[in-house]
């Protein structure tokens, strides 16, 4: 099943539905805040959402009332400071109640990496000495069978979808990641489904590397052009990631009636079409 | 006569416990700006890794987000996520960790998870990232941060990351072999763990510091080593690089000045 | 502690020594020749060596005497057939008794993992209906806790020394690696300490991807400029793999005599020099 | 008339066995001739894979080994080996693994080990490398080998890698859910597993070849299916193609033509 090229919007409506369990990662760079616009435009609920670094790409998926549950490890607004809409999801319950279950960056990235490697789950030598393992059941200890040591095990990341941004695609359908490439391989790789935004779909890659960071067209399930589809992250090459809207971030998502004001225009309102705009006032 | 701030003597006092040949994972904030002032004076050739996979990375300006452009395109090489945590951090190849911390104990415990009960917050925190794996695999680790009564309290309300734990050999009854927290800086002074109790005592008292001074913005009884030395104040050269890369960085963000 | 550059003689002397297991790894491509024969010459005794496929630097490694247990997963001349040093040592004790640890490249893959990891084992979904377990006693099975799931595992791979060839290194003493680039980049990490020798030594790497395969000059301890010294496997960009000495290799490796007569006139006799003439004998 | 020797049948009636969409985890030797014969004719986006690494290569030549530069050099992308073992086929990523053996049952157990006892082997061959895990995680196996009573035994003498094991349901009962062999070419005919007993029946003799040659070359009880076809000989196109590809292979590797 080679990947096929489409609009955002037949993209989601595809492969997303209600109750998914769904990865959309980037580690700062590519966060592909086009398509967590596009889930909700089209009023996708009860996802369980999976992210290391739940920033603003979620903060407005749960404001906007599309999930139930959280999957992270950490969840800021990277130095600026807390997370309004999750928080007031998870504290107060609006606009519906947000369960979480917590881990370690580094049990989430193994858990990714056992995801892609078709392990059920994830060995590692972590949270030793941490309080994580007391309130979250989903982290276990095994023993190593030669040298008798304790290992943390969690379970393998299996997202219904993984949904990423790339700088490329070429006309096959393969995708080309450079950078600051985080888990997105993985969570592709360990997905069921996957949705790539990209900046531009190229000929071909030209002379790169023979080890770069690619994805193959047949492990790809859809493929869809979206210039500037990172902003307010960004593509390295492309642009730089908009650190002012960043800081704006924090007073919108302060007041319930801000972020919907802005949710109404900019979301609601609004399409993949307006983030090549964003793009171009960020040029690299 | 040199002025500056409590950050500022803290920050230098943080940047000059690195060593040249360090190889160093670092923590947003606070411990970034220290680890890129040791490399932009006393430390040319030290290593800085940020968990977004960037390995000697030699950012112009300091990252708003652990993941900034700057990094990848100043570092030497750029690996997966999984891969900085598997082979480069849990393979034990990182000198110093580099951390922060909401709560801290006398112990060296962080927590950087909730204020209050876990299930029901008065504070939900951005939670642990990379810091409990950091706290046992980096083969020492070093605290900074600014001292408060809030802050280093007696009991941590939740441990997101281990120190020395209830002190003594505590540490090493979890399986881990690492030094742990050796060092803690702060606005007020240094303090280093108790050869053998592990607790914290204050080794080196910033200039114009009182004990009673840091004795109120501790939650636990303080100690003083038998020989405190003053810290020497930051040199001028420390000064104006400092404040340089903060001038660069507030430039780059685009921050008001 | 940072990469110092050495001469192949010095670099062998100072991290090779009687007794240690050492990996010289190369999947086909960029297999350390060179260095394998000064080991030779500096007849080194009783080595543990580790490789996914042993071939033709390992016949040459065991004929020699240098071996006294090897671990693999294939073991063959590829596309020509049988290793006869390494038979005669495994199956008539000739030179000396070779004791053998028998593996699949899946499990040495996630051994090299695992090492590079810093776990004692490695897990994976391995072995299932295979024999070799009952006949290797390395390799276990673990339950996942969450699943039940049966998993194999198998010790960390954690050598004394790993000897690898890469194309480059630069003044600063970072390695990069390029083309089919097997388990070298694990092997170097998972051991205690490594021998690079290198294609050449460039003042920097010039325009490459920020995701290129490359080991810092901090995570290795000798680097050895030898141009030629994968011969007669080859270094991508710099030579091809000469086929023809692969083959006619049979016939000599065959017979003991013709063996040590080769030995004594190509490695006893011979130095790293050699190696240039060979690349530009075989140049891509 | 079109002229053609037995192992060329067998290496056309492989390359027939592999569809256009097919992720195809490739073994040395014949596995690699049929696989690239596949990819010259009706299969030309065949993704083809090697354990080096080598993902959707398109090589020239035949490599002589599973590591040579062509492999890479005509490849979409060459990833690690770990990464190859780990994300990809035990990722469950391939849809076919093309592998050869030195004996096989009836049930597709594969040894690739030793011929004799395992310690005192009277042959000691090379080893699984990477079938063992090839056998299981791919979705289906098909085996390519010429046929002869000792390499086609009523017992293998080490199972290197699982088959169908004792046949029936056997294969599930080591927690695999793979399709494992379901599709045995020969240079005399070609053998499906029966539906239940997973035992191999022979579904397509190849022209020329008569039941009784078949008999003789196995080592196990032959049965045949109840209507068995015969199998289509080589196209001039299909022959011409892998023709070409042998004389480009041996040229390429310094051979005496």
């Amino acid at each position: 099943m080679v990947a096929r090229f489409m609009s955002l919007k037949e993209a989601v409506a595809s492969c997303v539905k209600d109750g998914d369990t769904i990865s959309m990662e980037g580690f700062t760079h590519l966060i592909p805040h086009a398509a967590g616009h596009e889930i909700i435009r089209q009023g996708i609920k009860d996802l369980t959402l999976i992210r290391m670094t739940p920033d603003m790409i979620y903060d407005q998926l749960i404001g906007a009332g599309c999930a139930k549950k959280l999957v992270f490890s950490w969840g800021g607004n990277p130095g600026v400071g807390s997370l309004h809409r999750l928080r007031d999801a998870y504290e107060k319950g609006w606009p519906t109640k947000l369960e979480i279950e917590e881990h370690s960056h580094a049990a989430m990235a193994n858990a990714y990496d056992a995801g892609a490697a078709g392990l059920p789950c994830a060995v590692f030598k972590g949270y030793r000495g941490a309080e994580l393992p007391r309130v979250n059941p989903n982290i276990k200890f095994i023993e190593c069978p030669f040298t008798g040591e304790s290992l943390a095990a969690v379970p393998a990341i299996r997202p219904d979808v993984t949904v990423v941004h790339a700088q490329k695609a070429n006309k096959k359908g393969d995708v080309l990641f450079e950078g600051i490439v985080g888990v997105q391989k993985e969570a592709v790789l360990a997905a069921k489904k996957s949705i790539i935004t990209v900046e531009e779909i190229v000929d071909d890659f030209g002379d790169i590397s023979p080890n770069a960071v690619m994805l193959p067209n047949w492990a790809v399930t859809a493929i869809v052009e979206v210039p500037g589809g990172a902003h307010p992250s960004y593509a390295q090459g492309y642009y730089k990631r908009d650190n002012a809207f960043y800081k704006a971030w924090d007073p919108i998502a302060r007041d319930r009636e801000a972020f919907q004001a802005w949710l109404e225009e900019h979301v609601i309102n609004g399409g993949p079409e307006d983030f090549a705009a964003k793009r171009d006032a960020n040029k690299a | 006569m040199v002025e500056y701030t409590p950050t500022e003597m803290m920050t230098v006092s943080a940047a000059r416990a690195l060593k040249n040949d360090d190889v160093c994972f670092v923590g947003i904030g606070m411990p970034s700006a220290a680890c890129n002032l040791a490399r932009l004076t006393h430390a040319p050739d030290i290593t800085l890794i940020y968990e977004s996979g960037t390995i000697g990375t030699k950012p112009d300006v300091l990252p708003l987000s652990i993941g900034d452009g700057e990094l990848c395109e100043t570092a030497v090489n750029t690996v997966a996520v999984p891969e900085m945590f598997r082979y480069w951090l849990q393979g034990g190849k990182i000198s110093v960790g580099f951390l922060g911390a909401a709560q801290l104990d006398k112990y060296g415990n962080i927590n950087t998870t909730v204020i209050g009960d876990y299930d029901n917050p008065k504070v939900r925190l951005p939670g642990g990232g990379g810091a409990p794996e950091i706290a046992t695999s980096c083969g020492e680790v070093f605290l900074v941060m600014k001292q408060s009564k809030r802050g280093f309290v007696e009991k941590i309300d939740f441990v997101t990351s281990l120190g020395h734990g209830k002190g003594g050999d505590d540490r090493a009854s979890y399986g881990v072999d690492t030094k742990g927290p050796s060092r803690l800086i702060t606005d007020l002074c240094i303090m280093e763990p108790h050869p053998v109790g592990k607790q914290f005592v204050v080794t080196s008292i910033h200039p114009g510091v009182t004990r009673e001074e840091i004795i109120e913005n501790t939650g636990w009884e303080v100690e003083f080593a038998d020989e405190v030395a003053e810290t020497a104040i930051p040199s001028e050269k420390e000064l104006q690089v400092l404040r340089e890369l903060h001038a660069r960085t507030a430039k780059a963000h685009g921050d008001q000045q």
